[in-house]
């Protein structure tokens, strides 16, 4: 039987999804096993009871200066600033992407800068975002903002224009105006592609939450990861990046949930 | 394991921009390095970083031999990561580099409440630590929050930033600001900020000639730098500014262009208290290690060989064989 | 009175011409079936019916003025594909007309206003024979009933002209038959001008009043006269785009559909005979 | 007329796409103004003559103290590196993207571990990557091939899987193996496929290398850029902003053009 | 001899049953259209004997040898779309089929051999009419000469049976009727046993030595006898995906196309009249 043929049950299939994992943390062990066979103290790759330790320290444990539990401390406030500047970026997105895509003289005016701006490396940015902002939350949400909303308004853009042309002809011929076609035809069939594309804005996101907290922060998943490695303190910054990534899939899984059962016509339709 | 190490012949040593340490610079780009390693059999490779902290944590991880940093981080991060270390080259201690600087006030009493801006769990944050003390403030009096050294200058720019912590040349690009005042510096609490040249106690250990030619690169550049305009010149460049910017980066800094005066500095009474104050403010931050239970956790070791801290777990040791070497010609 | 009236008109896309001269005049409540090889222009004509595309030379008049230049509820229409809203419920697609037209700002009705709009749009949901899926979405529909959904919305603001491109091209034979019977009953029973394009020549005789076809001045298929004959049939030579700078394509045959076939009044029984058994070339 | 009937005609699109970039210079141009008004020797908004100053300086003025033309040095240094690197990611995303995409045993067991550590954010992992890969040109390339890949090779997994069944049915019906499926019908699909992906990925590209030459480096465009950022070099920063720009739209533009040449048939295929 | 045998042969997906029971001789250089409601299971029926499903009881044997399990070159296929490489011109797309069986490795000739599969190729190029496009890409051509290609493409490795899922599904009328031709053409010269499957009864009669009708138990529409009746017909209640558990499709009529024909020799002249007059059921 052919390579392509070939399809795992539902048993090996959760047998062959377990295997990488369960490899990656073997060869860590290993790894992990040797340097501290060598040095005792080496702080590069801890064991995992290290680890524990630290996450129960950071998680269990409040902080005797603060009385904070830190690792909480920390996801609250780096979920706070990263939800609020994907909210602000998802509006502007929608706004700007339906203007852009569905109006020619929208799309003739904005069409061209956004796609430039797009291409600026935001992180250079940063310093003019500090003097502008300060170097309160103001100036992390908009690098975060900045970020990814050029990428979400392109995309929108792009959505907009791939309505076929039909359905926009076929409101008109109903009587709608260009507000109430925005409104009524163009919004809620972009509310679930939207989802899809902040999606993908999730990773980015974070990566320049991380970014920002590392240069001005006094709490923050991304500032404890850069304050800690000053000390190379592996035992904290891997159960972090860890944790990142939990919480980067659970934002995840908790959007496809939200495209499923607020837009139920749109399995349907992406099928079509 | 020393025993069956096989001979190494190549050596790795990291530093970064900072004024006491662009001599490396000068000596890998003139060839100053290569001549003590090619006298020596060996070769040295000197790598600049961007980023202090990624060379430290390279040193520490192993990928390097040697790296420059301060005495507190060499306690905080390589010692306590249970690399032992030792300091081949004493080369200066900050006289002023450091310095705390408010906006639109010129007390340092004024800092109470504000919020400083600082790297935190770095020499900045010692100094404001000793700075406090000397008015009876302690740090809950205060609001601490880390910010990179890179966007120190450009954050003292905005409204919000009244206080900051931070070092040469970020402080005289911030003090150009005609509101801003260093009320606290270095130069108040001289030697307690040594900038070294470290490596790892196992490898000069096993390869002395490693130390000898790092002292070796190091004195002749000194050499140089004091006598020739281009060495200046070179190392000015390379740090981003002009001769009279690194001059007055210089004049705060005291640079021990003699091995002797490295000597005297570092065989010296004072030292063995000036560690030990640091060895406390880094206890009371938990940055000796989780396990330690007292500033005296970590031994260090001092040329008379006397130890502070744990005898049975020296990991820093000021060594003065290779300086002492220079000093009597015997490189 | 005229209904509609083509008075010399060309259309052209930089170089490409796509219509060249068209005179035509349609007669108020026929039912003008367009037919012509692929690629011809059939679709351009209806998009400059609909106000979508402007004529590049010429005027097109509706009765005696000239054409509104944007689509609007005067005209509907019905395209092979896309035609509903697939993120509202068969019963807000019907509704929805009603709604652009009574609430110029939200564009939704609420209330009294929404319970009679509801109450008219299952009207014609019953007409088209949907009343059992009103709270279904386009996508749980089978493409038939696709179709009769999208009549049924064009139909709710009474337009006086309908306009179908190969509404039913992309259905099964089965199920066009049965859609054709209720397209002849919309008819008869609106006051409506209908202006379809399709593929399927025996469709046009069978529904038209007048067939229309169009075509470029090459390769026009002499097996038009023949009922029932395949138009432009695709000889193994054939290319799907024609290639090079061409003459436009205009009208070259234009037959009354024989028994004349007229609309019932509106809201009178129908009286068209089932399938048409002659047609007579009008020139 | 609705809005959005209104089509503006060439002369009016090129007017409106010029306006906002002209809005911006200008609003520069008054901002920059006032702070110099104000301090002279201001370095966060210089003038365009003091950025056209430090342009000549760095590009058409050799450094006495290496004989470099420090712009085209940095542009050379950073443009082979995020070239090799793209090239790299590039490869194994068509490899490992074809394998998850067409075998349903290589899908198992590689999907899930792929679609997990894309949600990793690729910075904090850069300290183990300058231990593994030393601080040459290999910690860059790696942090790029890292952040890059997983993106790559999911989004060739899904073109491979977009690929009609009914395709890889035929090539076995005229008895085609698995291996000729994947080399004659599967590639040569995906090649033109993976310039969109890899347009995509640009943006981040230029991300990761200007992060990593912030840690280690000695020239580049991000080197530069992060060692003048302490003087608040502005003059400096924002021409190296805009040329990273300009050189990122270079890119993304000949990526089109390749597309367009090398695969006349993408085009017709794409809009069928 | 018999050329393929179902017998009692069942195919669930979970707890929907979609075929059940099916028992059928197909006898070699037969042409078997399969009709049925949408949904039915037409085209799991084919991706059964394609071997691209297994049955889930009851067996499948052709030629007296259980049916591999997977596609091969003994049995060729042509889809409704999807069935040319886009990234292959004309003549590439049909010599592919020759490539894959004479370079095991590259899967590509190069030099003699290769000059040999494109003489073959086009070879078939000419009988279906292709051969003035074979540098183009299929985007470039109709859906009508796409169709062709991938017939050309499928007889290339000489299959023996031909298994064909609505291929002219999504053709025009007049387009449909030219290659009617050409695949009776085909089956004659061809030694081929052909199942196809279509929405079109008419085109079932036409082209078929046999129907067969597959339904589920509810709806069967009593219309089939009737020579030409639509199938199915889409009644206003009518569902497009049924809900609920429903009993498995089976075969419910099976008819033998009368008057009878027969394949021509390979080689030979066709002896098939053009349109059948009586359909005569077999059981
Ligand atoms: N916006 C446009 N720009 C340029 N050319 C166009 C445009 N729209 C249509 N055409 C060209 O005009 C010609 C007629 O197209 P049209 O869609 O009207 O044909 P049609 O008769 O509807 O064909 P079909 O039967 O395939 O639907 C074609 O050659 C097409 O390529
Ligand atoms: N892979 C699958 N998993 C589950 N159900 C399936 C699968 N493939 C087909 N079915 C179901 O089997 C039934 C028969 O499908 P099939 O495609 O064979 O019908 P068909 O007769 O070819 O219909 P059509 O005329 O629309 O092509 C349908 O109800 C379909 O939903
Ligand atoms: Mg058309
Ligand atoms: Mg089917």
């Amino acid at each position: 039987m052919r390579l392509l043929n070939i399809k795992p049950d539902r048993a090996w299939t959760v047998a062959l999804a377990a295997l990488p994992f369960f490899a990656l943390i073997v060869a860590y062990m290993v790894g992990s096993g040797i340097r501290l066979a060598e040095n005792p103290n080496d702080k590069l790759l801890p064991s995992f009871t290290a680890m524990a330790e630290a996450v129960k320290h950071y998680a269990l444990e409040a902080d005797p200066r603060s009385g904070l539990y830190l690792m909480w401390n920390d996801t609250l406030s780096s979920l706070s600033l990263l939800l609020t500047a994907l909210a602000i970026s998802t509006f502007i997105a929608l706004v700007v992407g339906i203007l852009i895509g569905l109006l020619p003289i929208a799309g003739a005016t904005f069409g061209p800068v956004v796609a430039v701006a797009s291409m600026v490396p935001p992180l250079a940015l940063l310093p003019i975002l500090f003097i502008i902002m300060g170097l309160g939350d103001g100036a992390k949400i908009s690098l975060i903002v900045i970020g990814t909303t050029l990428k979400l308004v392109r995309d929108m853009a792009l959505r907009v224009k791939d309505i076929p042309a039909e359905l926009l002809i076929k409101a008109q011929t109903l009587g709608a105006s260009t507000w109430q076609i925005a409104l009524r035809v163009v919004l809620p069939q972009m509310l679930p592609r939207l989802i899809d594309s902040v999606r993908l804005e999730i990773g980015p996101a974070w990566l320049f939450l991380i970014a920002a907290e590392a240069i001005a922060a006094d709490s923050g998943l991304g500032y404890r990861i850069f304050l800690v490695r000053r000390y190379l303190a592996m035992d904290v910054i891997i159960p972090y990046v860890i944790w990142i990534t939990v919480l980067a899939f659970l934002m995840d899984l908790a959007l496809r949930l939200l495209q499923r059962k607020a837009f139920p016509w749109f399995a349907g339709a992406r099928t079509a | 394991p020393s025993a069956e190490a096989a001979p190494k012949k190549d050596f790795k040593v990291a530093w970064s921009i900072y004024v006491g340490w662009m001599p490396w610079g000068y000596a890998a780009d003139t060839g100053i390095v290569k001549k003590w390693a090619d006298k020596y059999g060996i070769t040295i490779e000197v790598k600049q970083f961007n980023d202090y902290v990624e060379s430290i944590n390279q040193y520490t991880a192993g990928a390097f031999d040697a790296v420059t940093l301060t005495n507190m981080d060499a306690l905080s991060i390589p010692a306590a990561g249970g690399v032992d270390t030792t300091a081949v080259i004493v080369g200066d201690y900050s006289n002023g580099n450091d310095a705390i600087i408010l906006k639109g006030k010129d007390k340092l009493a004024d800092i109470k409440g504000q919020t400083v801006n600082l790297v935190e769990f770095s020499v900045s944050h010692y100094l404001l630590a000793r700075a406090l003390e000397s008015v009876k403030l302690a740090e809950k009096d205060v609001k601490v929050l880390n910010t990179s050294d890179a966007d120190m200058a450009s954050a003292y720019k905005t409204a919000d930033v009244t206080a900051v912590v931070t070092w040469k040349p970020i402080v005289s690009t911030i003090l150009e600001s005609p509101d801003a005042k260093a009320v606290y510096d270095s130069s108040q609490i001289p030697g307690e900020i040594i900038d070294l040249l470290v490596a790892n106690t196992e490898v000069v250990k096993d390869n002395p000639d490693f130390g000898k030619a790092l002292a070796g690169i190091w004195y002749e550049t000194m050499t140089e730098l004091a006598s020739k305009k281009e060495a200046k010149e070179h190392m000015a460049k390379a740090s981003g500014t002009d001769v009279a910017g690194f001059d007055e980066q210089l004049k705060t800094t005291k640079l021990f262009s003699t091995p002797a005066d490295a000597l005297a500095f570092t065989s010296g009474a004072d030292i063995k208290g000036k560690n030990e104050l640091v060895a406390k403010f880094l206890f009371d931050k938990a940055l000796l290690g989780k396990d330690a239970k007292s500033a005296e956790a970590i031994g260090i070791e001092f040329p008379d060989k006397s130890v502070f801290g744990d005898k049975a777990n020296v990991k820093l040791r000021y060594d003065a064989t290779f300086m002492q070497a220079a000093a009597d010609g015997k490189l | 009175m005229t209904a509609i009236v083509f008075d010399k008109v060309w259309k052209e896309y930089g170089d490409h011409v796509v219509l060249e001269r068209i005179n035509l005049e349609i007669a108020p409540r026929s039912f003008v079936a367009l037919v012509g090889p692929s690629g011809c222009g059939k679709t351009t004509f209806l998009r400059m019916l609909l106000g979508e595309e402007a004529a590049t030379r010429g005027t097109i008049l509706v009765d005696g003025k000239p054409l509104k230049v944007e689509p609007d509820a005067d005209r509907g229409v019905v395209f092979q594909r896309y035609s509903v809203f697939p993120h509202l419920t068969v019963l807000q697609n019907v509704m929805i007309g009603r709604e652009f037209e009574t609430s110029r700002f939200l564009g939704k009705l609420f209330g009294a206003k929404r319970k009679q709009a509801e109450d008219e749009a299952r009207t014609l949901l019953d007409a088209v024979g949907l009343n059992d899926h009103e709270n279904k979405y386009p996508a749980a529909l089978s493409g038939g009933m696709q179709q009769r959904l999208a009549l049924a919305q064009a139909l709710n603001r009474k337009p006086k002209i309908l306009l179908l491109d190969e509404p039913f091209g992309a259905l099964d034979p089965g199920i066009r038959a049965d859609i054709h019977v209720l397209i002849r009953k919309i008819w008869n029973e609106n006051d409506l001008t209908v202006v379809m394009v399709t593929h399927d020549l025996s469709e046009a005789f069978r529904l038209g009043t007048r067939v229309i076809a169009f075509e470029r001045p090459r390769n026009r298929p002499e097996e038009l006269e023949r009922y029932g004959a395949t138009l432009g049939s695709e000889a193994p030579g054939e290319i799907a785009r024609p290639s090079g700078p061409q003459p436009g394509a205009s009208i070259t045959r234009d037959f009354e559909v024989w028994p004349k076939k007229i609309a019932a009044p509106v809201g009178g029984a129908a009286s068209v005979p089932d399938t048409p058994s002659v047609a007579k070339a009008a020139e």
